[in-house]
């Protein structure tokens, strides 16, 4: 006779085992200590599904205490599905406080963006990384890649990024755009778009990416210096959203959602929900903005 | 807004959990019991518990259940279920040599000792429907077992030899040789350390062992099919009960259960070498949990290809061990259907531009057309 | 020999540089080389690529390396130029570290800098030396890059003059060399090498893979090329005629050593070796 | 007893590993462990003990020799690593003020180019960490990652030769061996790699 009892189950705070919490937590301190380098980790699996955050969990869940307030965005969304579902997550397992509001967190998760809002010295924001390999497009195999990496060899990376201007007459990278951390290594800033790129540099927040899928977590600490890839004479650019106002809080100079509305009417909102909820309540937060190099 | 409600994620993540629960019993027939799926979808269960990397029948019974029947989904979950378990204890070496065997067969041989044993297997059957089972009843269960118990002759039972392996006959006569010096013979566990490449035996080992069947089956198929050399041989397909033992805190080996596992050693020709010019034999190993045979074959097909060099897909340790990783790519597979609007907008933001240049460059053949774009009055030094 | 001598102004100075492949004993040296015939060690099969390699080269010197396939002569340039690791002995190249440090041991990270903006290499097989996913100019870019040169136009204007001193059509600078004839893709390659000016230049049988009409081209090319840069070359070639053409002075090699040297001239009109008199006489 | 018994492993840990965590990401400042009745051997500081304990398990391995016996049992016991040579070992746990612990940073895992997480991390024990000068010993300038401009840091109970020993053995970024200074009120200071260390009153 097969019993209910034999399949019930009582988790550990934060769901994963204090020795592999340990583990992740070496590592994280070795990836702060080597900016930009990605640290094998064990990854071990998670209740959720591969590609869907599980590297994001093994941060968050080795760094959260009962302290913690999280917060976690899905391109940049509180509400977006999967946000709820890793949030109730998060909340079940550890009973931490979660909030909306960037300002309050503590510690936030986040697939695609780094919230508009200015983090500060007491916040870690944790990164979702689906290919942590910057090299990747490059080079496929990892043992070369690493052996790139080893010896700052980024000429297939240079060259790449010329074919690209001599193709196209500029680089088309889009989200995702390789940066260079503290002049060493070449590092995704994971799919964030090119508009948050230059919020990682010299920021006072601790940055963590984690990429579960693949094995590799890596850093940018405060305070550290993360150029995006270009030339002298061919800029970086973020993302130009001219004079576009968003539909919703009439705010400006943010990262927008483009929404169809009809075939031929769209409308822009600012992809940050909680920044847009701030500025329609005429609290706008503190935001560093990059300014696009005219040619 | 479709599925990025504004406040609307926690009630839609609530009404899609209530749809599949719908979903899943709507039919109101009597609901399935663990023991009838672990009475009849056998294989199905081993194949769960392989790639789940967990043995633990009712347990991959219940995820069954839970997942209707969808296979990837319960492997997944019973692997995420695994990870919350404490590990106490590395169980000791298998030992096949004692295996129970239920099936033994050797396409090297035509005689083996011990005997070919094709034990339980479809191998041989008309893949015909059987319209019988329709109409299936307890009473046409209890006739069939009752007649089939009848002709065992029990007291043999206790007497089951356990069997020599059929590579003995080759290394006793010195036929079989190492691929290669095996140099890192570190024996890792990639559940606690990330595996690095080139990857140690062992670790290729475990992650075949958890790889998805179908993934395994491809390569290894690909492999017998020109992309890469390998012309195996069964040296040695078993299929039966191995003791599991662990140490104990006192260093007192203990018998903690039996498990089933399928083993396969592959035979193939090591490439000659200039030194030594004979075309000794080398063998491919797969283990799996329960009656996998597909898997196990699969398996040991890999293991030799990857250590033979070549860059055909079954010979190539990163795209073998990465993209047979079931969990994992249907985690990643699946998981475009995220919303990536924000990189796509990225993306749009540069498609965009790229128009608006080729407007302004009509005429032009394109920009690399021009050596040089910018006003140049320097030589780079 | 120690690499302190004697200064007489060297540019690189290698002393006992060795390369030897599988498992060696203490003797495989001593069992292998032109006087027994072969460099294979006889008791463990390793191979003895080269060994016992002593010479200087002067800046602007053009220094010719001839030899039969498997006398080490290649090896002897990949080893220089990094491709390989030596297996001991040393080497001093002033442009480093003003020749003080053994840049055999070099962490890869700065050997590939050196790489990057102190030499160049020309391979036999264009396809060793170019990246055929990339455009003409490209290729020609990942050593500006490298160098430390990131201005797009500047680089295009550089790549344009290279290629325009290689006689190669600008206007195929941005195809990818697979499109390209051998000769021209060898032109590439050349302007590829010399990009950042490099004091030294490494040549592997650089014409061996082209047409008789086309060789002659290429050599006129480099020989041009070579006094106009002032660079200091090392060329390997198994062609006598290549070496007579284009260098001051030679080292034979035979089974992984050197067997004679000196002046190029001297070596032609008055071989010393039984090896380099077989050489010279299937020449004329 | 050696072992420790009140020590909650899951909460102790997470808020000491963070404290270890905003000095390693931040060179120079100073954070102050929350304390914890812990009774290391007399070698062992308690703030050592913290950062062992926090970090150490079965996978890894240390190197405490100088602080003495009970201190090595302490450490086995009490995490489960292993005590290992000099040239193996994933932590260091010395005095500050010996500097015979230099010879230990001579021989120390720099980790590989490929893979320099594998370098070591050394644990100083000293006797005072603060920002101000009319704290003795040893005064620091740092700039590197983590640090907006520079830092000043004054560290009381630190032979100027383990400094030396250390930017000796960090010249080949990414290969390198990271640093945390403990003191006795149970303050923390971190100097990953990555940071560039003047000893500016020598």
């Amino acid at each position: 006779m097969i019993t209910e009892s034999k399949f019930q189950q009582t988790y550990n705070f934060g769901f994963i085992d204090e020795s592999t919490k340990k583990e992740i937590r070496r590592k994280l301190l070795k990836a702060v200590a080597i900016p930009g380098y990605q640290v094998p980790y064990s990854s071990p699996e998670m209740p959720i599904a591969r590609g869907w955050g599980t590297g994001g969990l093994h941060a968050t869940l080795s760094l959260i205490g009962p302290e913690d307030i999280f917060k976690i965005i899905d391109q940049g969304s509180d509400a977006s599905v999967n946000a709820c579902n890793l949030r109730d997550f998060v909340k079940r397992m550890t009973n931490c406080r979660t909030t909306f509001d960037t300002a309050e967190a503590t510690l936030i998760q986040t697939r695609h963006r780094k919230p508009e809002e200015i983090l500060t010295d007491k916040q870690i924001i944790v990164f979702q990384v689906p290919q942590p390999e910057p090299l990747r497009s490059v080079e496929r195999y990892e043992f070369k890649t690493r052996l790139m990496h080893a010896e700052a060899d980024y000429a297939k990376m240079w060259v790449s990024l010329y074919e690209s201007y001599v193709k196209f007459g500029a680089i088309m990278q889009g989200a995702g755009y390789p940066v260079r951390v503290n002049g060493r290594y070449i590092m995704t800033p994971s799919p964030i778009p090119r508009w948050d790129v230059p919020n990682l540099s010299m920021a006072p927040c601790l940055h963590v990416f984690s990429a579960g899928r693949e094995k590799r977590l890596h850093c940018v600490p405060p305070f550290t210096k993360v150029e995006p890839l270009e030339f002298e004479d061919v800029k970086f650019h973020v993302e130009d959203f001219g004079a576009i106002t968003c539909a919703a809080s009439g705010g400006d100079k943010a990262f927008m959602d483009e929404i169809y509305e009809s075939e031929t009417s769209r409308k822009f909102v600012m992809n940050d929900s909680n920044f847009m909820d701030k500025v329609r309540s005429g609290t706008r937060p503190p935001q560093r903005l990059f300014t696009n190099p005219t040619v | 807004m479709g599925y990025v409600a504004i406040k609307g994620g926690e009630d839609a993540i609530a009404n899609a959990n209530e749809l599949v629960e719908f979903y899943r019993i709507k039919a109101r027939t009597k609901p399935i019991e663990l023991a009838q799926i672990l009475g009849q979808f056998r294989l199905l269960i081993d194949k769960i518990m392989g790639e789940g990397s967990l043995y633990a029948p009712e347990h991959a019974a219940l995820v069954l259940k839970q997942n209707e029947g969808d296979v990837f989904e319960s492997a997944f979950m019973l692997r995420a279920y695994r990870a919350t378990l404490q590990r106490r204890y590395y169980s000791e070496k298998l030992a096949t040599r004692e295996m129970f065997v239920r099936r033994r067969i050797s396409s090297a041989f035509r005689e083996i000792p011990g005997g070919q044993i094709l034990g339980p297997t479809r191998d041989y059957s008309q893949r015909l429907l059987d319209a019988r089972l329709v109409t299936e009843t307890m009473g046409d269960i209890d006739a069939f077992l009752g007649e089939f118990e009848a002709k065992l002759d029990r007291s043999s039972l206790h007497g089951v030899p356990t069997l020599s392996k059929v590579i003995d006959l080759l290394q006793s006569e010195g036929l079989l040789r190492e691929v290669e010096a095996d140099t890192n013979r570190r024996v890792v566990d990639i559940t606690r350390e990330a595996v690095k490449f080139p990857a140690p035996r062992s670790a290729a080992l475990q992650m075949l062992a958890r790889a998805e069947t179908g993934g395994i089956m491809s390569l290894a198929y690909s492999a017998q099919r020109g992309f890469g050399s390998a012309h195996a041989t069964v040296g040695e397909l078993r299929v039966g009960e191995v003791p599991v033992r662990v140490r104990d805190a006192r260093g007192r080996v203990r018998l903690i259960g039996r498990i089933r596992v399928t083993e396969a050693e592959m035979i193939s020709k090591i490439k000659t070498q200039k030194k030594d010019p004979v075309p000794y034999l080398s063998l491919g190993y797969g283990l799996c949990f329960g009656q996998n045979e597909t898997k196990a074959i699969s398996m040991g097909i890999l293991d030799r290809t990857m250590r033979s060099g070549g860059d055909a897909p079954c010979q190539t340790q990163e795209f073998v061990l990465y993209h047979t990783e079931g969990i994992e790519s249907y985690g990643f597979t699946n998981h475009l259907k995220l919303p990536h609007y924000v990189t796509f907008q990225s993306g749009l933001n540069n498609l965009r531009q790229a128009v608006e240049r080729k407007e302004k460059n009509r005429g032009n053949l394109g920009f690399g057309s021009k050596p040089a774009p910018q006003k140049i009055n320097q030589p780079a030094s | 020999m120690n690499y302190q001598d004697s200064d007489n102004g060297w540019l690189l100075r290698v002393r006992n540089l060795t390369k030897i492949y599988g498992d060696p004993i203490s003797n495989s040296i001593q069992y292998t080389g032109p006087a027994h015939g072969t460099n294979i060690c006889p008791e463990t099969d390793a191979i003895v690529a080269c060994a016992e390699i002593n010479f200087d080269l002067y800046p602007g010197e053009v220094l010719g390396v001839v030899g039969e396939s498997g006398s080490g002569k290649s090896t002897l340039v990949q080893l220089l130029y990094f491709d390989q690791m030596a297996t001991g002995g040393e080497v001093h190249f002033k442009a480093i570290d003003e020749g003080k440090t053994n840049i055999v041991t070099l962490s890869n990270q700065r050997k590939r800098q050196a790489r990057s903006s102190l030499m160049g290499m020309v391979y036999q097989n264009p396809r060793d030396g170019l990246n055929f996913n990339f455009s003409a100019g490209g290729n020609i870019a990942e050593k500006l890059l490298m160098a430390g040169n990131f201005h797009v136009g500047r680089i295009r204007e550089r790549a344009s003059f290279l290629l325009e001193k290689t006689e190669v059509p600008v206007k195929r600078m941005d195809n990818t060399p697979a499109t390209f004839s051998g000769g021209m893709q060898q032109r590439v390659q050349i302007s590829k090498a010399i990009a950042n000016n490099p004091p030294l230049l490494f040549l592997d049988e650089v014409t061996s893979g082209l047409d008789v009409s086309v060789q002659a081209k290429v050599l006129d090319l480099i020989r041009h090329l070579q006094r106009e840069l002032g660079v200091s070359m090392i060329v390997v070639s198994h062609d006598l005629a290549v070496i007579r053409m284009l260098t001051d002075r030679t080292l034979v090699m035979k089974n992984g050593r050197i067997v004679e040297s000196g002046l190029t001239d001297q070596i032609l009109q008055d071989p010393q070796h039984p090896y380099t008199q077989l050489l010279v006489s299937s020449l004329l | 007893m050696l072992r420790e018994t009140v020590y909650n492993e899951i909460f102790d840990s997470q808020r000491h590993f963070r404290t270890i965590l905003d000095s390693m990401s931040r060179p120079g400042k100073l954070n102050r462990f929350a304390p914890i009745p812990l009774t290391p051997p007399a070698g062992l500081a308690k703030p050592a003990a913290y950062v062992g304990l926090a970090l150490l398990n079965a996978d890894v391995s240390f190197h405490a020799e100088l602080l003495g016996p009970e201190a090595v049992a302490y450490l086995r016991v009490n995490t489960h690593a292993q005590a290992a040579a000099p040239g193996l070992a994933d932590f260091f746990f010395v005095r500050g003020s010996d500097g015979g612990a230099a010879a230990l940073i001579a021989e120390a895992k720099l980790g590989l180019p490929a893979y320099p997480e594998t370098g070591a991390t050394f644990v100083f024990q000293v006797s005072r960490l603060g920002k101000s000068s009319n704290i003795g010993g040893l005064q620091l300038e740092l700039t590197g990652p983590g640090i907006e401009t520079r830092e000043i840091i004054f560290v009381e109970g630190l032979n100027p030769d383990l400094i030396t020993a250390i930017k000796t053995r960090n010249v080949e970024f990414p290969l390198g061996l990271d640093a945390m200074f403990v003191s006795e009120d149970e303050s923390i200071m971190c100097l990953p790699r990555t940071t560039r260390v003047l000893v500016t009153n020598l």
